[in-house]
């Protein structure tokens, strides 16, 4: 623990310390330590970890819903096209990039552009077709900027070549799943699974009464359609679907 | 020395009943009759942020500041209890955003102390690092807010110049300059590679150094001094009576810091010592915070040498892979916790933040999560100490404080 | 607005005019929520806004332009109105942040405004908070937008060819989990390596006359009164060198028709217990909820109990601002935190 | 007709009587000189009252002084704190020319008077207030050109300097508003502060020099400057001239954290480019009459080819070094509150003014 001592006031010390500061101003006036990126003119070079807007890779996209469901703003809602995919309001995104992490397929990849302004707030609100590509952004630098740290002082690089805004995707470590059936006996045909598939992979069929115990009905999943969104899964209210890792 | 009263009949303006003043219109009244005057600081004022101050002077002698707070009430413990706990994670940085990484574990620590998970210790060390370059970036918003609320410049650039590194030490570390979201029950969202590791060491260092130029220019000004010292004091008893946290309670004497009173993370393991001063006055709460600062920074080198190898998250929430990428939602979208309450002390850089989460035991979004911030506990403590303190003094006392209001409305 | 733009580029001494405003746009301080660190950055020395003409200045007098950072909550949104009405004209407001545009992280909350709802906003920059390079580019747009007259986004989005497609009858829900009859228990017992918390719950045992007092978790000790007698309760723990209330806090359990009233007590002045934090809490009926106030023996707790009153209702009955809204806009919804208050649900389709 | 053209040829009979010799542009002034009407225009701007008022080191150079000084603190600013400053408005000349837009934006803005200002004082007080800082020039004088020749001219400067406040006071009042009230009580006492040091230094410097002739001053610096006869009074003007033109550390009037720019709060468009622009004015004419008294004056090097520009041109750049130094000190220091800088003003101030007053009486006997 450190106490500290009640601060001196006598003249002498007070003397000594109007002269450091003026000696420190004086010294910064003559030699400045300046440490000003000139916006405009100039970039931060970002890291390649940095969240910025999203970029959409329609691709890769299962349809799984993940990003739209946990958006703590709620910015990201699904549009139907073939299939459905992503689209972002940015007048919502708080750039958390819970959604970049969620998706199991690495679809959404982050970019380094995050200095734009709109005119207006529908505009802001991109569909999957404007989020699929890099937007261009006004640039005016000519040259990026750098942090760099020595030990004694830091000051930064300027660098003559212009930094690319879009980030290299990087591979997701999630194999591959598919959703199957643990208890198909359980099964009490709401079909609510089969409805949301997008991919209409999943049948429930009626069977006969006959066999005791079961409730009459028998779910199936057609594997080589599966995209392993697992929609089915969180929409069973049984839960009795699970996704299940395939091949290596 | 004899008071004259001018028995001249002073109405009370009326404009005060149309603009909103939470106080009753016959204490207004009383101002006007016994020759006091009301100075309205605030919301739109240059020196003071978002929350209007009622002011009542003497003089120049304040005899009572009301507060007018909520400003920035954003709703924040409702809109809590209608998400995903994980979902709350950006929700509960909010209050201070310079202080993300506080806010953040605090509200982790709930849920893992409910769900009872094992960190990892890399993930315990990246954690702790990321709290304390947190914590000095607030450190220096402060003392640059209090700076500028002097009057003095330069002294508010210094420290933003300064959290210019801290914003790219977290950009590297964890993607975005304030708002982390970095912390995630169970450990860290992603491993930090060394390079980085590196550049944080020597920020530090290069930091210190000029940190010096800004003591020099700042803090050891003799104006500065005459401006804090001796103004707006709260003694022990005072700061215990009403509250007073963080740094402002240990400027006032009381041997109080979270980390060293109930240790979380790793900060036992470390080395790292308690400014404490007894002055109680403005200026031994900045020159604690000034010291707490260089204590910080020693803590993150510490943290960056002592760095274990191993997982950054626990086994618990992801099973497989080192990286939460791809599997965040799956691992983490269906925490339920169990029933009971679990409240938390956090120490941020402005005090002690108070989680406390009420689980039912069958929903994944919390019952009821209440936030106590620093600057709502220490605003009574706040208010009591300008009393009788000159007019000018408000501004030094509130820079004095680090008041913020986002984090104290929430 | 546009008939300022017109106005700044009108007449015979419009480009005058414009130079001037276009390198003179200094926006007025009107910190609104957290994004003001951001605007912070964006004019101290490691971007200087001052660069490009614009200098952060005292009050709306003298500046031209209003940067609405961030949250616009109900009482804000009223300031944000007179500032602009002080403000002489031409003027220019731009918005930063995700709370000021759709409402970002609260876009669903009860306390707050769109800005543009409030006054007519010429930029609009996402994030939160938006970097200060953002920040700067919305200045610089402006800047064009009064050297050419029309407003630029700066980003262009480009499409991509996609068809519509047909919504399925069964939009997949949502993946929250609401238990319908919750039990909420705040007294859990848990078990623990904790001698001197057991030695602690004797001694509150001998001291107070609980209902339950349980040892919830390390350092945490829930002490179950009726509730007439937390006043006693308080000044029992006071003596025993509790000397602080950290929290007050108020749990609504409508199913079970009561409010449970939480203090949450703890030292400074006694080392062993500065870790401890005690739990007094008491059921209140939901229909008659008052509780008599701690506020004069512990005036750390005056605050928290007004806030707790703005948001449940609880009547706190001795404090001295019982009865008026404190930290709530007089405009906000009654009792917001009440758990028959509902907010708007996430929509996951567009 | 006659009548006219003689009353031309009688005052540029006076003009011509009286004029700035300037080797350097001689050829020229004689060939305009010939040109009729044009000549009496030359030569009443050549002519020398006329000059030392209107032209240098007046008017025109002040106004050129207002453009420079502002973005030159800021600039300066800037440096010290690890910025740039302004710049991007001109980047070739460094943004020399930032604080003309600020100059033409502000003129182009609505200037709002509010309801409960006092309408008439309110708009004519930024106005008047530039009487008593434009007087003192008149008095000035600069080498052979001065306005109005008087023996009295230091003590007809403090005079009008000490006007100032006043009208300061005024504002503050005519705004009717809290922060405006609060404002103007704090200039009032700060007036009184600095007011009764700065006297007394200057009058230390009129014991010292045996004369309030301005010319009387300069002559007996021309081996040693005041600055070195007198330190004392050097350091107390020094002092009272930051607090008089509310330069930080004794920013208090205007303090705008505390109350946002204190009497000119309400002050919008024009009227605050006037009322801005005040105190940068005080600080120019205080800064004329410590050059004259401390630092030597117009006396400088000679040259040749300027002839009787020499004097107006030293003096002005011995002020606008003195200026620039100064204006460090708003990025050193922050703000005193009132009373300290009450106490300052009256206890260690009025000490070391006393001291001077002394030092000066001494200096003077031995000096004469």
């Amino acid at each position: 623990m450190i106490r500290l001592e009640k601060v001196k006031t006598d003249p002498v010390e007070t003397l000594k310390r109007h002269a450091e500061a003026i000696g420190e101003a004086v010294r910064q006036a003559i030699k400045p330590d300046r440490i000003t990126v000139e916006y405009p003119r100039e970039r931060r070079k970002y890291p390649e970890c940095f969240r910025g807007f999203i970029v959409f890779d329609k691709e890769k996209c299962i349809s799984c819903f993940r990003c739209a469901q946990i958006c703590p703003a709620n910015a990201i809602q699904m549009e139907y096209f073939e299939n459905a995919y992503p689209g972002i309001d940015y007048a919502k995104c708080i750039f958390c990039h819970f959604c970049v992490d969620s998706c199991p397929t690495g679809a959404l990849n982050t970019s380094k552009v995050h200095d734009v302004a709109f005119k207006a707030m529908e505009e802001m609100r991109l569909s999957t077709k404007q989020i699929a590509k890099l937007p261009e952004i006004v640039r005016e630098e000519i040259q990026t900027v750098e942090y760099y740290v020595d030990r004694n002082t830091w000051k930064l690089v300027r660098k003559k070549e212009l930094d690319s805004l879009e980030v290299p995707p990087k591979p997701v470590k999630v194999k591959e799943r598919k959703a199957s059936c643990i208890e198909p006996e359980s099964c009490i045909g709401c079909r609510l699974c089969a409805n949301v598939c997008p991919q209409n992979a999943i049948k429930v069929e009626r069977l006969k009464a006959t066999e005791e115990g079961g409730t009459g009905y028998i779910l199936k999943v057609q594997t080589e359609q599966c995209t392993g969104c697992g929609l089915c899964v969180r929409q069973c209210p049984m839960q009795i679907l699970r996704l299940e890792e395939v091949g290596e | 020395m004899e008071e004259y009263a001018i028995d001249i009949p002073v109405e009370p303006p009326k404009e005060l009943r149309s603009l909103f003043i939470p106080i009753p219109p016959d204490y207004v009244e009383d101002v006007y009759k016994s020759d006091d005057f009301l100075v309205l600081v605030g919301p739109q004022h240059p020196g003071s942020g978002h929350m209007r101050l009622i002011v009542r002077v003497k003089g120049d002698i304040i005899q009572e500041v009301i507060p007018d707070p909520g400003y920035v009430h954003r709703s924040m413990e409702k809109l809590a209890e209608n998400r995903l706990y994980i979902q709350n994670i950006p929700l509960v940085e909010r209050p201070a955003i310079m202080d993300a990484p506080n806010f953040n574990l605090g509200y982790i620590r709930a849920i893992e102390e409910a769900l009872d998970i094992e960190v990892p210790e890399r993930a315990k060390y990246i954690r702790t690092m990321l709290a304390e370059l947190g914590r000095v970036g607030t450190h220096l918003y402060d003392a640059a807010i209090l700076a500028v609320f002097m009057g003095h410049t330069t002294g508010f650039m210094y420290p933003f110049g300064l959290r210019e590194l801290i914003c790219e030490a977290l950009v590297r570390v964890t993607g975005a300059r304030f708002t982390s979201s970095f912390i995630i029950p169970g450990g860290v969202r992603r491993d930090v590679d060394d390079s980085t590791f590196k550049w944080i060491y020597d920020m530090t260092l290069a930091m210190e150094r000029r940190l010096k130029s800004f003591e020099r220019i700042f803090v050891k000004n003799p104006t500065v001094i005459a401006r804090l010292k001796d103004v707006g004091v709260l003694t022990k008893e005072e700061a215990i009576k009403y509250g007073v946290v963080g740094p402002f309670l240990r400027a006032s004497g009381v041997e109080y810091d979270v980390r060293k009173v109930e240790p979380y993370e790793v900060y036992d393991e470390l080395a790292w010592d308690m400014p404490v001063s007894d002055a109680g006055d403005g200026y031994s709460r900045l020159l604690v915070r000034v010291n707490e600062v260089g204590q910080s920074l020693s803590v993150v080198r510490q943290c960056i040498k002592q760095m274990p190898e191993g997982r950054v998250i626990s086994d618990q929430i992801a099973e497989k892979g080192e990286d939460i990428r791809g599997s965040f939602y799956d691992s983490l979208y269906d925490l339920v916790l169990p029933s009971g309450e679990y409240t938390t002390l956090t120490e941020g850089a402005r005090g002690t933040i108070i989680y406390s989460i009420i689980s039912d035991g069958e929903s994944n979004v919390p019952y009821r999560v209440r936030i106590v911030t620093p600057g709502w506990l220490y605003l009574r403590g706040f208010m009591e100490s300008m009393k009788g303190e000159r007019l000018a003094d408000l501004q030094a006392i509130y820079g004095s404080f680090g008041y913020f209001p986002p984090e104290a409305d929430r | 607005m546009d008939e300022f733009i017109d106005f700044v580029r009108g007449g015979p001494l419009g480009p005058i005019k414009k130079w001037g405003t276009r390198w003179s746009l200094w926006p007025v301080h009107l910190v609104t929520a957290c994004c003001g660190a951001e605007l912070a950055h964006a004019f101290a020395c490691g971007y200087d806004g001052e660069r490009i003409g614009a200098l952060n200045y005292g009050i709306a007098r003298q500046t031209n332009l209003i940067i609405v950072e961030g949250a616009i909550t109900r009482k804000m949104a009223r300031v944000l109105r007179v500032t602009w009405e002080q403000m002489p004209d031409p003027k220019f407001v731009i918005v930063m942040g995700a709370c000021g545009l759709e409402g970002g992280l609260f876009w669903n909350g009860y306390h707050l405004v769109k800005p543009s709802d409030v006054v007519p906003v010429d930029f609009f920059i996402p994030g939160c908070p938006p970097t200060p390079e953002a920040l700067l580019r919305g200045i610089r747009q402006l800047q064009d937008k009064i050297v050419t007259g029309e407003a630029k986004t700066s980003a262009t989005f480009s499409e991509i060819m996609l068809e519509q497609g047909r919504k399925p009858r069964v939009l997949p829900k949502s993946p929250k989990k609401v238990s319908k009859a919750p039990a909420v228990l705040v007294n859990v017992p848990k078990q623990v390596e904790w001698e001197f918390g057991e030695k602690l719950v004797e001694e509150l045992k001998a001291k107070i006359d609980a209902k339950s007092i349980t040892i919830t978790g390390k350092n945490r000790i829930a002490v179950k009164v009726e509730r007439d007698y937390i006043p006693k309760a308080a000044l029992k723990l006071r003596d025993m060198g509790f000397d602080h209330v950290k929290n007050v806090n108020v749990v609504d359990v409508p199913n079970e028709d009561k409010f449970i009233v939480e203090y949450h007590f703890s030292s400074y002045s006694v080392k062993e217990l500065m870790p401890v934090v005690v739990n007094v809490f008491a059921d209140v009926p939901r229909d008659e909820p008052e509780v008599k106030s701690l506020a004069k023996i512990f005036p750390s707790a005056d605050y928290l109990e007004r806030e707790m009153h703005d948001f449940f209702g609880v009547v706190f009955e001795g404090n001295p601002w019982t009865g008026r809204k404190f930290l709530l806009a007089p405009d906000a919804p009654e009792y917001p935190l009440r758990k028959d208050f509902k907010l708007e649900k996430e929509v996951y389709v567009r | 007709m006659i009548d006219v053209f003689q009353i031309l040829n009688y005052f540029f009979g006076i003009f011509s009587s009286d004029m700035m010799d300037i080797p350097l542009i001689a050829p020229i002034v004689d060939y305009l000189m010939q040109i009729p009407l044009l000549n009496i225009l030359v030569a009443l701007i050549l002519w020398k009252p006329f000059f030392a008022v209107v032209i240098m080191p007046g008017l025109v150079v002040l106004t050129l002084y207002l453009l420079y000084i502002v973005w030159y603190e800021r600039k300066l600013t800037a440096r010290v704190q690890w910025r740039v400053g302004p710049l991007e408005v001109a980047r070739p000349i460094r943004g020399a020319i930032q604080a003309l837009a600020d100059g033409i934006r502000y003129f182009f803005q609505e200037a709002i008077v509010h309801r409960e200002a006092h309408r008439p004082y309110y708009i004519q007080l930024p106005i008047l207030a530039f009487i008593p800082v434009l007087l003192p020039i008149l008095f000035i004088p600069a080498g052979s050109a001065v306005g109005i020749y008087t023996p009295y001219s230091i003590q007809l400067i403090v005079t009008f300097i000490a006007l100032i406040p006043i009208t300061i006071v005024a504002i503050g009042w005519a705004s009717n508003s809290r922060f405006a009230y609060i404002g103007s009580v704090r200039e009032a006492f700060m007036y009184f502060a600095y007011e009764v040091p700065f006297i007394i230094a200057v009058i230390s410097m009129v014991f010292l020099y045996g004369s309030g002739d301005a010319y009387v001053a300069v002559e007996k610096q021309s081996a040693i400057p005041g600055a070195l006869l007198n330190p004392i009074a050097f350091i107390v003007y020094i002092i009272a001239m930051l607090m008089a033109t509310s330069r930080l550390p004794f920013e208090i009037p205007e303090a705008d954290q505390e109350i946002a720019f204190g009497p000119f709060v309400e002050y919008s468009g024009i009227l605050f480019g006037l009322v801005m622009v005040l105190a940068y004015e005080k600080l120019y004419i205080m800064t004329l009459l410590f050059t004259i008294l401390f630092l030597g004056g117009w006396s400088g090097i000679y040259c040749p080819l300027l002839g009787d520009l020499n004097g107006p041109l030293w003096l002005f750049i011995k002020s606008i070094v003195v200026i620039s130094i100064l204006v460090i000190v708003r990025s050193i220091y922050a703000r005193y509150r009132l009373d300290q800088a009450l106490r300052i003003g009256w206890t260690s101030m009025l000490t070391l003014s006393i001291i001077a007053l002394i030092i000066g009486g001494a200096v003077g006997v031995w000096l004469s």
